[in-house]
């Protein structure tokens, strides 16, 4: 077990990681609020129906327009999504969890979740990413 | 006076309620996780828990970011699942123990804590899997929720101490309830997984292992790490951990565990159930 | 460094909306709690706050009984005010200050207090009366908003002790804030009050006395005092001086008293208002 | 200042005082959550313009509804309700909080007001609502 940090430390910058803050909270706001809405079915329709028009609705800044039309996930995390939020969705685009991550990652659907099963088969998460981008 | 029967762990990722909802429990993939439930049947068989005090998060269901509880406690009649943007089939709802759950908030505000209370609360698979896999073939839950949520999504999140100490009031509350109930505790998510950012896909069995190893005799151990800690060791949904630590807390001092299981990948998560009796 | 140039409070009855818009100002009924308010603007004028962070209670505008936090912290980069049922003409709008509020309920989690986070949030005239008392005369309210809501509502309420922590970590947090801004903190509500029940009409001006006699030297000595007792000695909504509890928290460790109105009735209010300075 | 108790002491009832809590609150839920509605001055309209199909709708309780129905303010808060909601009913009633003072106490509106303003001249409220209520 590594050894843990003071809870008051201050913390250090972790790799490839976002918390989702204050920060971040605000500047997502507006696109995770129209991922909220999605809950509802006919809301999924109507994004569906008009995708463009419903962004607007919810006043989505330029950069979470832009990461929504082109399927962008990583720049929907920068524009402040939250992955909870973001899951509904990824949901109406069609995408599972699997391919969230491999968007992410810049790994192909299948190396995603071969570097998942690797982990399975007890291999440390360093070793399977590492295997999964240089083969 | 009530009875504590002991503490149930389990991950909640929305893909199990897929795999039952295809009947895929035997396949190879689904096989080593759902065999880690019959142990559990058989021992709520036994136990025969009327009252389930659930800790869980909210995945956006019933809470936005306009209104974000860090503890949030249920005070509701009934709960009912609702779409949680997927349009998949709804679980069952879950009757509430009013009662019971201002009898907790009551404790938690004279313990210095700040609830947020709820007298109308949607529950999300976080609360509904659990279930489904403690009883696969019942009509209607046999039990009533007390269910209290931890913010798990918007940092500051509270820290592991906080959710410990949140749960030991909570088991101040049960432990003074005058009801003659038998009570389940249930903390659900994690245990290592992270959905977002480059890092999506990490998990790590060693922070796994450590928790699970000292959630019976030393939970305190967990409380070491910050909020930061757990993110980098666990992922940015391995924090759903919190929702454990609390339960530990609500089923009092001392525990023994009774049953085991963990396995990954489930979904982009290592997943993890526990049986715990009180000590 | 942010400097935290005093605290002002003050009741915040419905009726004094009224007044103001009717002009009522310098009717007998009205002149000996508007004669409070001169020294108020004079000392606001003199030390040029821009940022209000203000502690009162929601009366059923943003917040209703299905989620109904302790404490709530906004963090929104505008405030509005909207119908409160009565169809009265809106209060201005204020503007928030949603980085100080962050920096605010990052502090609070660490001091372990559990504050729902509101990103959206209303507000009623227990932020706009003060507000429109202190800047009579102003087309936009020369200071950005922290609003931090307690539960006066729904019992149980947060302790007398806990509000006064809260408060403190709150000054905690405005020590630590790296802007250059002036901050005042302001307290809205009570003092003594009772609207409902047979005891309708209760006032007690020993128990208010008290409180204004205590709250720059002695802050803690309010906190000996359980929620049950306040509401005893100041009436169901004489709890209204949680708010002030925890402004003086905020205030910092020294405080001075520098002005001080008290006036009985206003409506069915004993109204007070008070200024003090850091010591 | 009279001796306060310990903030752990078990409270004793506060006489012609109703605690709005756990119990209140579950008790007068539809209630409240009826005058909550009222925020909106269409909701207060359709009130108006039928107002037993208005607490049909939020399922009033029996008590509930004979309170509502005959302006019986005591009887809505028997029944639950919290006076912060019920504010906006009493506005739509035409009532004033001395209205609603007056209706609680049993005493005429003048009466009521005379005996805030007698508090207001330094007597105590026990010495002011007995001379109300006794001339
Ligand atoms: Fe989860
Ligand atoms: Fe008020």
């Amino acid at each position: 077990m590594p050894h843990p940090a003071s809870p008051t430390e201050t913390p250090r910058a972790i790799p490839g990681t976002t918390l989702f803050d204050g920060d971040a909270a605000q500047k997502g706001y507006q696109l995770n609020a129209m991922c909220f809405s999605f809950n509802s079915a006919a809301n999924r329709a109507a994004f569906a129906a008009d995708e463009e028009a419903y962004c607007t609705r919810f006043a989505l800044t330029a950069d979470q327009r832009r990461a929504v039309a082109t399927r962008d996930v990583p720049g929907m995390i920068a524009a402040g999504g939250n992955i909870y939020y973001l899951a509904k969705l990824a949901g109406i685009l069609g995408l599972s969890v699997q391919d969230v991550g491999a968007l992410q990652t810049g790994l192909s659907v299948d190396a995603f979740k071969a570097m998942l099963l690797a982990q399975g088969r007890g291999q440390s998460y360093e070793q399977s990413i590492a295997e999964a981008r240089h083969g | 006076m009530a009875e504590i029967v002991g503490a149930y762990f389990t991950s909640h990722v929305p893909g199990i309620g897929g795999a039952i909802q295809r009947g895929d429990q035997q396949t190879p993939y689904w096989k080593p996780f759902f065999d880690g439930f019959p142990p559990v049947r058989e021992w709520l068989a036994a136990v025969r828990p009327d009252i389930a005090v659930v800790f869980s998060n909210d995945h956006g269901l019933n809470f936005f970011l306009d209104t974000m509880p860090t503890f949030a406690v249920g005070a509701a009649a009934e709960y009912r699942n609702a779409d949680e943007g997927w349009g998949l089939p709804l679980y069952k709802p879950v009757k509430g123990h009013p009662a019971l759950s201002w009898h907790v908030i009551e404790q938690l505000v004279a313990d210095e804590f700040d609830p947020v209370t709820c007298q109308a609360m949607l529950v999300d698979h976080a609360i509904a899997i659990p279930l489904e896999l403690a009883w696969p073939d019942v009509t209607e839950w046999p039990v009533k929720l007390v269910p209290i949520g931890i913010n798990t999504v918007q940092h500051p999140l509270p820290s592991a101490r906080r959710c410990l100490a949140l749960g030991r009031s909570v088991h101040r509350a049960l432990s003074s309830w005058g009801g003659d109930e038998r009570i389940v505790v249930i903390g659900t998510g994690g245990l290592s997984h992270q959905l977002d950012g480059e890092r999506a896909g990490f998990m790590n069995p060693d922070f796994d292992r450590f928790c699970l190893d000292h959630l019976a005799a030393d939970p305190d151990a967990l409380t070491h790490l910050s909020v930061h800690d757990i993110v980098r060791l666990a992922g940015t949904q391995g924090v759903e951990v919190l929702n454990w630590i609390a339960a530990r807390g609500a089923l009092g001092p001392g525990a023994v565990e009774i049953h085991r299981n963990y396995h990954l990948p489930i979904s982009n998560t290592a997943a993890a159930t526990m049986l715990l009796e009180p000590a």
